[in-house]
């Protein structure tokens, strides 16, 4: 059993520096210690500058993502007791603009949520007083995955594609765009997929896989994304062979 | 610290890593990734292979044994011989794959991956069976 | 400085705030809406939220045993009319989220389906599997996209409310991402901030939930109400205290000593019976499986880890399906930080600071005692929640007065002139004060984390599940001395760029405001109620307590209590009776 | 961006040719390209071979087989390009080579197959 470890965490202050750098910090080793608490640990004694992102500490709210020895990770899900002896290399999420330290940029990212039109779009409204909408089981199986992403943006720094190319609409916002679609209340899929079957949304996408690998809440975005393309050139085939079939 | 950095109060400037050209030797997933792609090179390959053969054949006899010659040469064999490990590798990561795109579901459940995936592996051995017997014996 | 304008700002993005923000764009579309968040909105603590919500759907439910059910619940501190308010609100709101898209768990047949909870009579609590709240926080968040005239500043951290000729006019925040400070002006502002869990040591709370609104508005002189209840919740695991849903027990988990005897019959709760029972048992209110947790304890009969003494939830008997399909979170928690699998193991549990019944005062329509000023969600207390808050009653309250807020903001807004210029002068005080207190400051040596922690033990040893004035008086004393210490603390990170330091240090000195209060409202209650049970004064005493707390600041930074009287209209007070 | 692109068409081209890759490629070029010329199977005859080719049948799958995975090359090759080498810059470039190469292709396996005496 071991005492102590090492985290080697990746600094950025603009104020001071062009480039990140790296800095070590000697953290007590506990078996039951996320890398997010060994970061607390080092806001709390050791240097309360360090700057990076957390909240609930469940892995449900998104905020703690970081590469941890090159890898995406929730910081609040990764044990320490993985990498013993150490030492931990910490950086922030791959492929984002860095701002502070371990927090990276995310604008660019939540554009594109709001770019894929994530709400129920509906020809009509149902008038509150007629109830809910029914939906069975297994009509709410069918979107129910894409529906437990975190926006974590772990997908993200996974995908070389976005990396390569920050048009690229990317793994969760189109699994999300996927979640709607999906969902029995729905009549929007026509709608986003006008929007999606350009370049940059879908097709961009070469089913590297990795998103799905990395996705800390099995929302599985690779799969999301294939199933539209399937969809997007059977409708391309369609409106081809049948031009007054859509609006 | 250095001298020639400038900070515009309220406006810190984004540090941005450019990612590497050989991206894809980093790590052994992205390899693996390019690997696959890299395999179309060789589907390309066969797609030649056969119209020369089939040029060959509509040539006569003889043209058509001199391409069996060269195929016999130590160099077609090898290149054969990588280019049939690249196709059997598409072929791998191609079915493994379609669970991904093609969820199948039946009673409500989704089916487990490999359950999707298997159905393509024995269609596999039977087209290939039924090729094998037209090549050699039909 | 940069100003901005907007008609109504809202200070906070979680499930109350996003709620208010579509009210008011749907009251009226043409006022220009602004959505303040130190996080970015699905990153609000509603995402945590697993167990569901509760809203009469069903044809053997009335809102009268719903309105009844939360009365007792709350051992009659609730203010009836703003129960009846609520339950009677309560379906439509759900529905409406329903309509928006929220992946609500569904029967066979395709209609909604419901879960029992927690001192609730009839089976009533809508739930998505057990992530409740991220399901909700996510579908508010999305349907708010859609809406433009809502502004969104997102990691902006309101450090004051601009208060001036007797209403608000805007706050003041500060830019995370290049440490620019703004000020907000609008006509109406909307607190929806949630709640303060961070004041105590051990809390499901996650980290941004230090209490920021309610020391705004204490600070701008507004009353806080009812501080001194603060909910325990039972099952929290032993060490990072992620919470273990109520439902896990509704759905039939037992609750068990040392000795694997399901001990919560010994306290008044009704016999054991193989399957859950409602408001009996494992599904009594809060509150008291808490106290009884505590007596356990006392006697010896819990079992001790390196972090505390805990007992055991155990849900084996559920089976794997059950397990997988209703509460899916609960066993990936578990395995994850727990490493155990509840499918074969009993879970550790201990009481766990969760939830503020206390807040912002407000009157119905979610408006304080400010002018201009609104509160609603956690932050708030309208009242519906009393001594004891029953489980999943909260999220259906963000909506309920969250709508109930957005709509009364937009109809003030629309009649209410611009805000003056004087909040602007008051604005650039701010900055300096920021300035010289935190961000040119070297000299001081306090450490954050120290005085953070030393608040935290305080406030747990004065104001834990059971009090005595003696120690509460300790807690006051101690506290004080903490404010003095604060004024010395270090700050070593001078940059302007995301410095969470200096976010950590004012979240600081909301929480001591915070902590403050709770001691002070809880030191002036001589009797026992719901969450606030005093050794010293073990009984209820309607006579003299039937009241709420208003806790208001003084000019020189003490505090004094007044007491409001309790409304009560259809169900006079009585005995809380549960397991009968 | 505002127009439908043609990306679902090729799309479909480049999934249809890696079916056909994936079942058909592996078995081919096992036969031709090791076991008959080491002599692990005795390599049919030039007339056999023949009689195979020459019917309509056979000459589609083989059409198909050359066309649709040339154009699973074309757009596979097209983003190995742009993503290994990042070179998406010479865009047009490269669409040319690719689905031209196997325009190309698919035209002259068409006449090579349609010559077969
Ligand atoms: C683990 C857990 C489980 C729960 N389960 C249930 C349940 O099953 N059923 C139920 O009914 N209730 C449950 N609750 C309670 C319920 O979830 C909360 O009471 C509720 O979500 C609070 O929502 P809110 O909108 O008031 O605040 P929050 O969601 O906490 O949002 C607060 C917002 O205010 C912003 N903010 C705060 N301070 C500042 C500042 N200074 N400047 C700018 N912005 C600021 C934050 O950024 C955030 O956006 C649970 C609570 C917890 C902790
Ligand atoms: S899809 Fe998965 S990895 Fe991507 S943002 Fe959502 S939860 Fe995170
Ligand atoms: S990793 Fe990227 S390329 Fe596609 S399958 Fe996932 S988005
Ligand atoms: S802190 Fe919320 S996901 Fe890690």
């Amino acid at each position: 059993m071991i005492d102590t470890i090492t985290l080697e965490v990746a600094r950025y202050r603009p104020e001071q520096e062009t480039e990140p750098t790296f800095e070590r910090f000697e953290v007590p080793f506990n078996k039951d210690w996320v890398v997010l608490d060994a970061l607390n640990y080092i806001k709390d004694r050791l240097d309360g500058s360090l700057s990076y992102r957390w909240s609930c500490r469940m892995g449900v709210c998104g905020s703690c993502g970081m590469m941890v020895n090159g890898e995406p990770k929730l910081t609040c899900a990764t044990f320490l007791s993985k990498y013993v002896p150490g030492p931990i290399r910490v950086e922030p999420l791959r492929y984002f603009p860095v701002v502070r330290d371990l927090a990276v940029e995310m604008t660019d990212f939540m554009d594109k949520l709001k770019s894929v039109k994530p709400w129920i779009i509906r020809q009509e409204e149902r008038p509150l007083s007629e109830g809910e909408y029914l939906q069975t089981p297994v009509q709410l199986d069918n979107y129910k995955q894409f529906s437990m992403c975190i926006n974590c943006m772990i997908c993200y720094a996974a995908c070389p594609v976005y990396g390569l190319d920050h048009h690229f609409i990317g793994p969760a916002a189109l699994a999300l765009a996927q979640r709607y679609n999906m969902d029995s209340r729905d009549q929007g899929t026509d709608e986003r997929l006008d929007l999606l079957s350009q370049h940059e949304g879908i097709w961009g996408c070469t089913f590297v896989g990795e998103c799905t690998k990395a996705c800390p809440k099995n929302v599985d975005p690779a799969g999301a994304i294939q199933q539209y393309k399937l969809k997007a050139a059977t409708e391309w085939f369609k409106s081809f062979l049948m031009p007054w079939g859509r609006k | 610290m250095k001298e020639t950095h400038n900070y515009t109060l309220y406006h810190p400037k984004w540090y941005r890593e450019r990612v590497s050209t050989y991206w894809w030797a980093r790590q052994w997933s992205y390899f693996r990734f390019i690997l696959r792609e890299l395999s179309s090179i060789f589907v390309a390959y066969f797609v030649v292979l056969i119209l020369f053969l089939l040029h060959a054949l509509s040539q006569g006899p003889e043209s058509y044994a001199a391409i069996q010659e060269w195929l016999r040469t130590p160099f077609a064999i090898t290149l054969n011989f990588i280019s049939l490990l690249f196709t059997l590798f598409h072929t791998i990561t191609w079915f493994n794959l379609t669970p991904r795109a093609m969820p199948v579901r039946i009673g409500g459940k989704r089916l487990p991956d490999w359950m999707i995936a298997a159905p393509n592996y024995v269609a596999w051995v039977v087209i290939s069976a039924i090729v094998a017997w037209f090549v050699i014996g039909g | 400085m940069d100003i901005s304008s907007h008609d109504v700002l809202l200070v906070g993005g979680g499930g109350a705030g996003l709620r208010a923000a579509i009210a008011v764009s749907e009251t009226n579309p043409k006022l220009k809406v602004a959505v303040v968040s130190k996080v970015y909105p699905m990153r609000s603590h509603t995402v945590s939220a697993e167990g569901g919500a509760a809203a009469v759907i069903k044809s053997n439910d009335s809102l009268d045993e719903h309105a009844y059910d939360t009365v007792s619940g709350g051992d009659w501190m609730s203010d009836q009319d703003a129960v009846e308010a609520f339950v009677k609100e309560a379906p439509e709101e759900m529905l409406r989220l329903e309509h928006w898209g929220c992946p609500w768990s569904r029967e066979p047949d395709g209609h909604i389906a419901v879960r029992p909870f927690g001192g609730m009579k009839k089976e009533r609590t809508w739930f998505a599997a057990d992530k409740t709240g991220f399901h909700m926080l996510h579908t508010l968040f999305q349907t708010s996209l859609k809406y433009n005239a809502i502004t969104r500043y997102d990691e902006f951290f309101v450090t004051k409310l601009l208060v001036d000729g007797g209403r608000v006019q805007g706050v003041v925040a500060i830019e995370l991402m290049s440490g620019k400070i703004h000020a907000i002006l609008a006509k109406a502002v909307i607190l929806c901030t949630g709640g303060c869990g961070r004041v105590f040591p051990f809390t499901t709370n996650a980290n941004i939930k230090n209490g920021d609104g309610m020391a705004l508005a204490y600070r701008a002189g507004v009353p806080l109400k009812d501080m001194e209840f603060v909910q325990y919740h039972p099952t929290g695991l032993p060490f990072t205290g992620i919470l273990i849903t109520e439902a896990a027990r509704s759905e039939g988990g037992y609750l068990l000593n040392k000795d694997g005897y399901r001990y919560l019959q010994d306290y008044n709760l009704g016999t054991p019976q193989p399957k859950p029972v409602l408001r009996s048992m494992e599904l009594g209110p809060r509150d008291r499986l808490s106290q009884a947790f505590v007596k356990e304890m006392e006697k010896g009969r819990t079992i001790d880890t390196p972090y505390g003494p805990v007992v055991h939830l155990d849900i084996r008997h559920l089976g794997e399906k059950i397990i997988n399909t209703k509460l899916p979170f609960v066993r990936e928690l578990c395995l994850k930080y727990q490493n155990i699998d509840p499918i074969k193991e009993m879970i550790p549990v201990r009481p766990v600071v969760h939830y503020m019944m206390g807040g912002v005062h407000t009157d119905l329509n979610a408006a304080t005692a400010l002018t201009g000023l609104y509160a609603a969600g956690e932050v708030a207390c309208v009242s519906i929640n009393g001594a004891n808050r029953l489980g999943s009653n909260s999220l259906t309250e963000l909506l309920v007065f969250g709508a109930r807020a957005g709509k009364a903001a937009a109809a003030f807004a629309s009649e209410t002139a611009e805000p003056g210029s004087h909040v602007v002068a008051q604005a650039m005080d701010e900055q300096r004060r920021l300035e010289r207190q935190f961000l040119s400051k070297t000299d001081g040596r306090e450490s954050i984390a120290t005085i953070r922690e030393e608040m935290q033990a305080t406030i747990e040893k004065g104001a834990g599940i059971y009090r005595t004035g003696d120690l509460l008086a300790q807690a006051a004393q101690n506290l004080r001395r903490l404010q003095e210490r604060f004024q010395n603390v270090a700050i070593t990170d001078h940059s302007y760029t995301f410095n969470t330091e200096l976010t950590a240090v004012l979240e600081l000195a909301f929480m001591l405001d915070v902590a403050e209060t709770i001691v002070q409202s809880a030191l002036q209650r001589s009797e026992s109620r719901g969450a606030h049970q005093r050794t010293d004064f073990p009984k209820r005493d309607d006579e003299k307590y039937l009241a709420h707390s208003l806790i208001y600041r003084n000019e020189d930074g003490s505090s004094r209590l007044e007491y409001l009287p309790v409304t009560i209209t259809r169900w006079p007070p009585a005995e809380r009776v549960y397991g009968k | 961006m505002g127009k439908r692109s043609n990306e679902p068409l090729v799309w479909s081209l480049f999934s249809s040719g890696g079916v056909i890759a994936a079942f058909m490629i592996p078995i081919l070029l096992f036969l031709f390209g090791l076991a008959f010329p080491l002599g692990w199977i005795e390599a049919p005859g030039y007339e056999q071979i023949m009689t195979l080719v020459r019917h309509p049948l056979t000459r589609l799958v083989l059409f198909g087989l050359c066309s649709l995975p040339l154009f699973h090359w074309a757009h596979r090759f097209r983003f190995t390009l742009y993503d290994g080498l990042q070179i998406k810059h010479l865009n047009e470039l490269i669409t040319v080579f690719c689905y031209g190469g196997a325009v190309v292709g698919t035209l002259l396996a068409g006449y090579i197959l349609w010559n077969i005496p």
